[in-house]
Parts: structure tokens; C-alpha cells; sequence
């Protein structure tokens, strides 16, 4: 880390680049954690994450592993139990679905289910996300059907700060934790704060202050929302922009701390509209802040649709600015 | 062939009392479940007796096993006191998971017993990752993974393989192969009917041995523990048997005749070994006895204490999710 | 089908048989359709349902499978693809996390991703939920992970009626149909009409018309909303219980209109809370008819836990009549 | 070995008609993803063209194809027309998909070719079933499913080689063994590396052959006739081959050696099969010289075509979820 002296420009980083550096630290602050997927090793990475790491730390802490989802996120669950601290890359949350037994019904149920004698300390992370090109096979925003497991700790990486202290923080869990990494933002830039040092993974963060409204969102979401949020700034309105991070278990008090003082949400995520996040957010706000409402709260999310190949469909498949300041006008109206 | 002069009578002795003790305790299992006191799945280990018996006499306090639902042989001869199965089974806060887990899911860290697993091998990759990590910190225990025939179809029992042999970690993999996943025999399981010929497709050494034979299956423990203690290498054990009873208390065994389930029972494996050990001189016939007696002692004391355990309190259903809680 | 003469009392049927009924039902219909799943045959179905079929229509037509939930829904796929009507059983819900990435990547994103030119008319039926004792492994109500995949079709059979007809309706999809049977209604018996002759697979249906306030479910929280109803009766309360019955896509036209009339709703499930059906369909509401309720949406739902094996906690791990009446009388008062 | 004599100046130049169309196909992707009109992930097939050319030139019209994200040089091979194939990842409305699929998802029912599948292995299971509805109509034609290396580690790949045994469908597997999947190397993929004997332990027929030339591949789709279409069986065919090019546009290629691709060049299975043609008077240089020319002209064409097509209306976005829309 390095200190701002106040004169020079502080260094930009990219999300790539925090991610990579937050695994070298919690690969160096403990020997019992060793980084496995396919292709995080010699080929550096399907998103070029963890490129180097495996001459920096040699094959038995950066592990290839064959193409075999459910037996690969399975060891690392028995690794886990075994009292090591293994971090598994899915490549892309389509893939994820391989191993989808082994997440839930191992990785969720296990400490459950023996009475709490089974940890699973096992962080899983995973390429997710739309906005490649990537096609239907290899691009969707699948948040909530891991936000919707009891058991797990789920969390979606909206900017540069918790792309570098996430993993730490996830580390620390005795329980098992889903990171979602966003492909798009991989190559997006920032300085990153020197100061931080750490985040706190139960809480969500309020990364724009408003009063008007309230833009409810996480991972890719999280800059749409600051950009729409500039932008309605410029017509008068005043958006605070509250990036939920724990997709599970949900930080429900920051939410309606924000709302009882908006009076007015919008709720904006990549994923399918149905059952999504932005659903469960809805449904709290409407048990627990109904009569606070000035107006309903209203979701921007994903279109129903397996996202197709070429720009101009995927784009419109997602939210976009336009759309979240289109929806902002109507819970002020 | 085993040394059969190695064995002394002592070892004889508690080795009929393992055997013994699972099958009477499966016998139990079952008529608790005909009185309502166990509920839901109820999967008997009745017939394979000599395997969990032969596997386990040769496994270290520090190894680690793991097995599907069909484990109370197992957990059994690993060493867990039946009255803290019994009480599992009954839904009881004694139970070795607090009643939380029941039949399927027998978990006791104390003995390194690491489930009852429930859906079908889905502990492999598991046990391939518990070894890994043996290795990783150089320790000299092994894993022990038990799993059936059926199991073997699932594409996560490939992939296990595969893995385990890849990263050559030790671990054994017992595949208990008594005939019928279910319902479905062998032949509508797989087209390739030899088991061992999978393992050694995945790069695994592999070995059949009889089931039904204790001395057979202690005999492969010692080529196996060459292999997977000393070599630190995979092995996988595919162990022919049969069980006597049906696959769980819902099935109305509609898919093998009466006639096959007779020619099986005259190879069962406590008769086959109480009569070569008495032949031999081993045992008397007194002694069996005894065993039978003091066996008999256990289950009943077993079912006293099930039925006399408390409950997990109602406000603790939330506990235990997390770590912190 | 039997005609009711007035006169003889008709007879009763269990949900189970009904299940049954519309298994025989399809394969006389249609050749192409063909019953394919672990121990469906031989074993007689884990549960009974498909009971004598093998006798009946053969192994070509009856097919057992080994234990490879990934292979034989993906094989269920292609027959599909290749012209033919296969139904697959698996044999509870929670297996069919080993076949997740057939069900979405593959059948629930052909048609899409191949610009309209492939379509899956799988049948998918499906042990589900909670009640039967049989511990983490084997008993959730997971309706929300399949309800959230867009090109899925999912049907939840929470009456006899549905169990007779919801099958032959799923099987004139061309699209891939997810339907969850729940294996804690099995047993239960009723009269089934012999009038109806089909459903319809798009709707809602409201089991219980009233006008103080809507009880909204699904499953197994169909026959808890109607007792409930019938004790809240007795207090004066007059709740209207709105089977959701298809999932996805959801009926946001019967939920709306019911609403409009009792200004008030309790959604009602066996399912997780978080990001459960219940937060969609309070989301809607609070969507196109917050104006309306008189007092916000409450929902009554699963607890967020790997359901546990003795019968006390797995009662207290999902609704009951009492929770239901609670909290209706809470958006009563 | 083939009977080399079979073969006559017609079919040797539709043969390398066939494999020249791909290898320049292949170019001309790598061009206009550099421009930006590809996006995405693209694979390329040059350096496996006989594997394509070879196997399909058996296949008969109504026979069905499935492959995975690697999939050009099939779908070329099949008769797609170029234009559609560029259109498509040109994500173009008179693409086979309407652009919606891209480069990794060519589908095109007209000629049987069902994808393009992008989750490695899970297009196995669909050819079984495809190859099932055909065994239970009773009709004459076969599946054909291409895969990589990587694929035989998914569990995936063993449910499905043993589901088409058990059920003896008339389903060609055949396993494009390029030494990587992404960039692991097959030793680091598979334990045992030998592809074929993780088919026999499925009860599936096995063979090799060498990927790089193109008569071989004809000669074992003759006995792979034989075996499927003939006997109705199940049959793998591995091919060992190689590929000139990274695994995809995001590939450094920091796994494999320059020299070792320059061996691999050494055996071009394009050079290789027109040296042995035109060193036997099937092929001569002005003829070889004329495909060359034919064959840019439809590149040219195809990239010509692909850009002056129409996007697909944003409005249509939701169309084609359902049947009915
Ligand atoms: C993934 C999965 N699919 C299906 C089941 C249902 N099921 C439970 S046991 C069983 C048969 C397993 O047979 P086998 O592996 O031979 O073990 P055995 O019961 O004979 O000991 C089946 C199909 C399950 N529990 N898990
Ligand atoms: C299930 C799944 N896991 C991972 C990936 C990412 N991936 C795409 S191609 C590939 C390598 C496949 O290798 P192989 O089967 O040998 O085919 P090749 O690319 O060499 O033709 C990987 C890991 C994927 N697409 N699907
Ligand atoms: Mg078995
Ligand atoms: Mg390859």
C-alpha cells in the first residue's frame, strides 16, 4: 500500500489488478489457503486474475485442475472441512452450475446438518456478469440463485475497494463464501484508497449521499446507478446510490435506514427481474417501511431474456442509464 | 490370501462382536422404525458386514472416513457408540448431530466419521479433497470413502477418480457393489458391469475382493494400505455383496425374487467367518454366545437411551448455520 | 372418467394415483411420450407414482436410468430436440442441482440462443418439499431456483385436480415444462372432479373466493391457506386463497385483480424467504397496486435453514395454520 | 489401412476444397475479430481440418451433428454456407442463429447441425438423447458428436458414453484430442491419458487415430459405419491432433512451447494430404492452385455478405423464449 503525500497523483489500479492483489495477500498471510481452478495456473487465468501467481507461489498453492466443476468445488469443500482454506475459481457463473450440488447441498447444509461439528471455510469465486459478448452460455447475472441459499455468504463486487478487500474479509469466515466478480469491469480503472485497508463484509455502502431518492443496487450496478445519479443531479435531484455488496444474508437496516429517509427506492440490478434481488429488497421495504412511502418502490433489472450475442441486444437486455433515470422520474412524480 | 495363523483369538472375537453388533443393531433399526420412534429414509447395512468390519480393523484413530446414508456399519465398527446413533435416529439432542441429521446423516468428528451423505456421490470429491489436503500437510493418515455400485454411474464418481489420481493423494475408495442401486441391478447401471475397469480408466490402481468374506476383505486391507498409507496413492476397492433387507422401509422389493435373496443369505458373512473361526478353534461355541449376549446388552441399552434423550429445543432450529451462531 | 349419478358417492382418489392417472393418461396419447428416471420402472418409482407402468407399457416406454441425473435429463433433451415427448422424473428436488446446467444452460436456452430454430418440449417432474423426515438432503422447497430461469415453464401441483390434468397440459408445450410434485401430498385424497377434463397451465386459480383479504400460495401452502381460511371464517374473516399454480411464467393478472378487491395480502410458502416467490409477488403488488392495499404485503415463509430431520424442528421450519392466521390478522388490524 | 485407390480426383478435390475453406475461413475470423466485427470469444479449428473433413464426408444428410464452442470447421464442413456462418458472428439477422448465438452457438436445423454448445461436455447427453429418439423410431440415421480433450474430464462425458451403451444408441463420439484444453495440457487434464480406455470402460468401442491425416480419419469412419450405423452401436473415435492457433482471442499462449507448434506445423494435415495427392496424380498444382482461388473468392464474399447484413430489431429481443412468441 502506498501513502498519498499529498502532491503526487496517486497511482490508478484496475479491478483486474485489485483482485489479483488481494489474492497474493491472503495467499502470503496464511499457508493454509492455495488458490485452485482451471487454468488459473499456466494459462494465467481466463480473465487473466491470477496471472503470475503461479510462478509466485509455485503448484501446490496455484492449482490447475481438469475441467470437472463438481469434482473440483467438491475437494475444495473436503479441503475445507480438512482445515485449509481453499479458494476455488469457477470461471464464468454459467459453468457454476456444474457444481451447484456441491455449493448447496455440501458447502451450505454440511455445518447444519452435523448438529454444527462441519465448517466449510471455503471461498468460491466466480466470473459473472454481462457486457462481453459472451452469449448465453458464458454471460448471465445468476446472483439470485446463490442469494437464495441458506447457508452461504454471497457477495457481488461492485468496485475497485471491495475487488481488493473482499477476499480477505471472506477469508476470515468459517463458513462458505461466494464471491461474484464481475468479467465487465475486470478492465475498469481507479485509484484506490491506500487508507482502507480493509471491508467489512456484512454491511452494505452508501457510495453516493442523497436525500431525494434511493438507488438500491450491487456489482455492475453500482456504476450505472452513480452515473444516473450524476446525471439527475444535474436536473435537481438528489440520488444516494446504496451499494448492497451481501447479496446473503441481506443488510435490511441499512436499506430501510436509507429509505425511511428518502421516502422513495429504486432498485437496479443486471439480473432477471423475477425473483431477483431487487424483488426481496421491494418485499422488505413494503413490510417494514409501507406507511414511510411516498411513492412504490420500482425495479430496472435485467430482461427475461438468455442473453443474447451481438451489442445491441445484449445492451438492451440490461439496465442502462437512461432507464434508471426514467424510473427515478417516476417514483419522483 | 490372508495369513489366516496372523489372527489371534482375541481379534477373532472382536471382530464377530463388530459384525454382530451391526447386524443386531439393524435389526433394531428396523423394528424402531415399524414402532414410529425412527422416520423418514432408513437404509440397512444387513449382509455387508465384513466390509465395513475387514475395512475398518485395518484404518488408524487419526484416518478419516466418510460414507453415504447407507453408513450405520460403518459409523458402527468407526467406533461411535450405538446408543448415540440409536439417539441420532430417534431425533434427539444426544444424537452425534443433535437429531439434526437422523439416519442418512451420521457426522462425529471425534472419530473423524465425516457422514452420511445423502445424495449419491457426492462425498467423493469430498474425500478427494480431505486427502489433498493430508498431502498437503504431509501427514500420514489416510481417507476412506465407502459408496455403492450405483455411485458409481454418477459422472461426480469419475471425476473423483480422475482427481484423487491426478494429485495422488491417499485415498481409499471402497466401492461396495452389492448389485442393485435401488431397484436397479448392475446391468442397468452399467454397460461395462466391472467396476475396477472404471477405476483403472481414471489412472486408479483397482482390486475386486469378496464381500462376504472377512478375511478376504481384511487380506485386500493390506495391499491396500501398501498402496494408499505407504505409496500415498489412490486405491479403489470394489467389494462384491448383497443386502438381506430392502434398499430402505419404502420398498417393496419388486425387483429381485425371494430365490435370489436365499442363495445370497447362505454366503452371509458372520456365519461364514463364526464358522471358520470355530473351526479352526478360534472361537467356542461359548463364546459366540457370550458375544450374542453382550451384544444383545448394547442394542437394548442402545434404544433405552434413544428413547429416554431429549429434544433439540424448538428456538435452536437457526442455530448452527453459521459458525457464529 | 367416471360420471357422477347423484345418487352413489363418488369415489376418492389420492394425489399420488392422480399423478398416475395423467401418466397413463399421456402415454396412450401420444407414442412419442415416454417416461424415462431412476428407478421409475423396475423399483415401481421412489414414491410409488409410476407404480405398475412398466408392466403396462413396456421398457421402451417406462425407462429406468442409472444415477446420472446430468446424463439422463441432458439425453431427456435431445430426445426432445429430436422430436420426441419424454417426461423425467428426478426423483426429489434436491438432486436436480446434478442436472442444473441441462436445465438452464441447455433446455431453458436453446430456442433463444438458436434464433427460434430448436426447441426442447421436455417434461421435467419432480419430488419436492418438506414433511416426510427425510433431513437437508432430501426435502426443500427450491420452487424459487427454477421459477427464476427464463424459457422455463414451472408448474407447482398443489391440488388433485392439478395432479390429474397439470401433465397432459404440460405435454402440448413446445417448451421445456418444470413440474414440482410434492411428495408430502402423496397420501392425501380427495374427489376429483370428473367434469374437468384439463387445465390451463397459464393461470392462477383462486381456491377459496373472499373479500377481506387474499391469501396467496402455492403447493403445499394450498391446503394450509384453506384451513386457515376455514378458521378465520369462524373469527369473520373472509380470506380468498389464490393458488399460484404456474411460477413462471407468474399470473401478475389474477394476483392484481384479486388484491384490487381485498386491498390486503399475505403470501404464503414452504420456500426460503429471501428471494422466495413471495418477494415477487409482493414486489408486484407494491408495483401496480400500492394506492391500493390497505396494509402492506406480508409474506409467511420456509426459515432459511437446511431442513433438519425430527419432526419438531421440521414442523417449525416451514408455515403453519397458526402463522397463517397471525398474520392475517396483523394486515387485518 | 484406407485403400488409397478408391479415392478419384473429384473427391481428393472436395476434400481439399473442404479443409482449404476452413483453414482460410479460420483466417479471416482472426481478421475481423482484430477489426472489431467479431466479438466476444472465438475459437478457431485450424490444424484439426482433416478431423472435420474426414468424419463428415461419411456422414449422410438426414445424420445429425453436434459440437461444442469449436465448431466452424464442422459446420463448414456440413454445408453451412460461409456467408451465414460469418453473419453470424457478425451477430447479423441472416445469421444461422439471427446473431443471437455467435461464433461458440451455430445451429442450423436444415443440415441437422445442432449446435455450438458452449459448457463443455453438456452438448455429450444431447447427442444420446437425439441418438435415442432415433433408435426408438427405428430409423437408419446416426449422431455424430465432436469434443475436445478437456470435455472426457467432465463428469458429464462418462454418464453420457455409459448411458449410450446401456441403451446401445447409434450415437459417434468422436474426441478431438488437441493436447490442451485451454492451456492444460493433457497430462494435467487426465491421469490416465489414454482417451479410448475411458470409453471401454463405458462398454463403448475405442480407437485411435491419427488426426493429422486425413485418409486414416476416412478409413476409421469406415469401420465406424460399420459399428454404428451398421451395427447400431455406440463407438468413440479419438482423433490426436493439434491446434496452430490459441485456444481463443484471449490466449497468451504461456503454456506451450513455439517449438513445439512448429513440430505440430511439420505435420499440416492440409500439406500432408496434398503432397500425398498430387504425389499420386490425384491433385495437380494448377488444380490445387485453383481451389486456393475458389476458395478465397467465398471468404471474400462470406465477409462481404456478413457486413452488409441487417442487426436483428431490438424490439425483437424477447421473441423466441417460448414457442409462441
Ligand atoms: C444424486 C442422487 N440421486 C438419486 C438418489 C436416490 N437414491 C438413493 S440411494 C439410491 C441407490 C444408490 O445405489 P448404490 O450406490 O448402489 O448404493 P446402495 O444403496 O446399494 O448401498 C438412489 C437412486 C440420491 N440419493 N442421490
Ligand atoms: C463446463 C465448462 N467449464 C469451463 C469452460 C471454459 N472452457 C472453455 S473451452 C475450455 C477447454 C476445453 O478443452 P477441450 O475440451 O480439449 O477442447 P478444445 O478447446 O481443446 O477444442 C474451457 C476450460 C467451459 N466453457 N465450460
Ligand atoms: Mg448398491
Ligand atoms: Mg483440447
Amino acid at each position: 500500500m502506498q501513502q498519498s503525500n499529498g502532491m503526487q497523483q496517486e497511482p490508478t489500479i484496475s479491478y483486474r489488478k485489485a483482485l489479483r492483489q488481494a489474492l497474493r495477500e491472503v495467499l502470503y498471510a496464511d499457508d493454509r489457503a492455495f488458490l485452485m481452478g482451471e487454468d488459473v495456473g499456466r494459462y494465467g487465468g481466463a480473465f487473466a486474475v491470477s496471472k503470475g501467481l503461479l510462478d509466485e507461489f509455485g503448484p501446490e498453492r496455484i492449482m490447475d485442475t481438469p475441467l470437472s466443476e463438481s469434482g473440483f468445488v467438491g475437494a475444495g469443500i473436503g479441503a475445507a472441512m480438512a482445515g485449509m482454506r481453499p479458494i476455488v475459481e469457477i470461471m464464468t457463473i454459467n459453468f457454476s452450475l456444474l457444481a451447484m450440488d456441491q455449493i448447496v447441498n455440501n458447502a451450505a447444509t454440511l455445518r447444519h446438518m452435523s448438529g454444527g461439528q462441519v465448517g466449510v471455510p471455503i471461498v468460491i469465486r466466480m466470473g459473472c456478469g454481462i457486457g462481453r459478448q459472451l452469449a448465453a452460455q458464458h454471460s448471465h447475472s445468476w446472483e439470485p440463485l446463490f442469494a437464495h441459499i441458506a447457508g452461504l455468504t454471497v457477495l457481488s463486487v461492485g468496485t475497485l475497494e471491495d475487488a481488493r478487500w473482499m477476499l480477505p474479509a471472506a477469508m476470515r469466515s468459517d463458513d462458505p463464501v461466494v464471491i461474484l466478480e464481475y468479467t465487465s469491469l475486470l478492465n475498469s480503472e481507479g485509484i484506490l484508497d491506500g487508507n482502507v485497508g480493509s471491508v467489512d463484509i456484512r454491511t452494505a455502502c452508501v457510495r453516493r449521499h442523497g436525500s431525494d431518492v434511493t438507488l438500491i443496487t450491487y456489482g455492475t450496478g453500482v456504476p450505472k446507478c452513480l452515473a444516473a445519479a450524476e446525471r439527475l443531479a444535474e436536473s435537481g435531484i438528489d440520488a444516494e446510490v446504496l451499494d448492497l455488496r451481501v447479496l446473503r444474508p441481506l443488510d435490511e437496516q441499512s436499506i430501510l435506514a436509507s429509505v425511511l429517509r428518502t421516502h422513495r427506492a429504486v432498485v437496479v440490478e443486471d439480473a432477471w427481474r423475477t425473483l431477483g434481488v431487487g424483488a426481496e429488497v421491494s418485499a422488505r421495504i413494503m413490510e417494514h417501511a409501507f406507511r414511510d412511502l411516498a411513492s412504490p418502490v420500482l425495479r430496472v433489472a435485467g430482461v427475461e431474456v438468455p442473453i443474447p450475442y451481438p451489442k445491441h441486444l445484449e445492451d438492451a437486455a440490461v439496465p442502462q442509464v437512461e432507464g434508471i433515470i426514467e424510473a427515478v422520474r417516476k417514483v419522483m412524480s | 490370501m490372508v495369513d489366516r495363523f496372523i489372527m489371534d483369538a482375541a481379534t477373532a472375537k472382536g471382530l464377530l462382536h463388530q459384525m454382530l453388533r451391526i447386524r443386531r443393531f439393524e435389526d433394531a433399526s428396523a423394528e424402531q422404525y415399524s414402532r414410529g420412534n425412527i422416520r423418514g429414509f432408513l437404509h440397512l447395512y444387513s449382509g455387508e458386514e465384513a466390509i465395513a468390519a475387514g475395512v475398518m480393523q485395518a484404518l488408524r484413530h487419526d484416518d478419516i472416513i466418510l460414507s453415504s446414508y447407507r453408513e450405520h456399519g460403518h459409523a458402527l465398527a468407526r467406533g461411535i457408540a450405538p446408543s448415540v446413533i440409536m439417539a441420532e435416529m430417534f431425533g434427539m439432542a444426544d444424537g452425534c448431530c443433535r437429531g439434526r441429521g437422523g439416519s442418512m446423516h451420521l457426522f462425529d468428528v471425534a472419530t473423524n466419521f465425516y457422514g452420511g451423505t445423502a445424495i449419491v456421490a457426492s462425498h467423493l470429491p469430498m474425500a478427494v479433497g480431505m486427502a489433498l489436503a493430508i498431502r498437503k500437510r504431509d501427514e500420514h493418515r489416510i481417507v476412506c470413502c465407502f459408496f455403492g455400485d450405483g455411485a458409481a454411474a454418477e459422472g461426480t464418481f469419475a471425476e473423483s477418480l480422475n482427481l484423487a489420481a491426478l494429485w495422488s493423494v491417499p485415498v481409499l475408495f471402497v466401492c461396495e457393489n452389492n448389485q442393485y442401486a435401488m431397484g436397479t441391478a448392475l446391468q442397468y447401471s452399467h454397460a461395462e458391469k466391472d467396476i475396477a475397469q472404471k477405476g483403472r480408466a481414471y489412472g486408479i490402481e483397482s482390486v475386486h475382493v469378496d464381500g462376504m468374506d472377512l478375511l478376504a476383505v481384511i487380506d485386500a486391507m493390506r495391499h491396500a494400505e501398501a498402496v494408499v498409507r505407504t505409496a500415498r496413492k489412490p486405491m479403489l476397492l470394489v467389494c462384491n455383496t448383497y443386502r438381506f433387507r430392502a434398499h430402505s422401509m419404502f420398498d417393496a422389493e419388486l425387483y429381485r425374487s425371494k430365490d435370489e435373496v436365499v442363495q445370497w443369505k447362505r454366503r452371509d458373512p458372520i456365519d461364514v467367518f463364526t464358522t471358520w473361526a470355530t473351526g479352526c478353534g478360534l472361537l467356542t461355541e461359548d463364546a459366540v454366545a457370550q458375544i450374542e449376549t453382550t451384544v444383545a446388552n448394547e442394542i437394548t441399552e442402545a434404544v433405552t437411551m434413544a428413547s429416554q434423550g431429549d429434544l433439540e429445543p424448538v428456538e435452536d432450529l437457526e442455530r448452527h448455520i453459521y459458525a457464529t451462531e
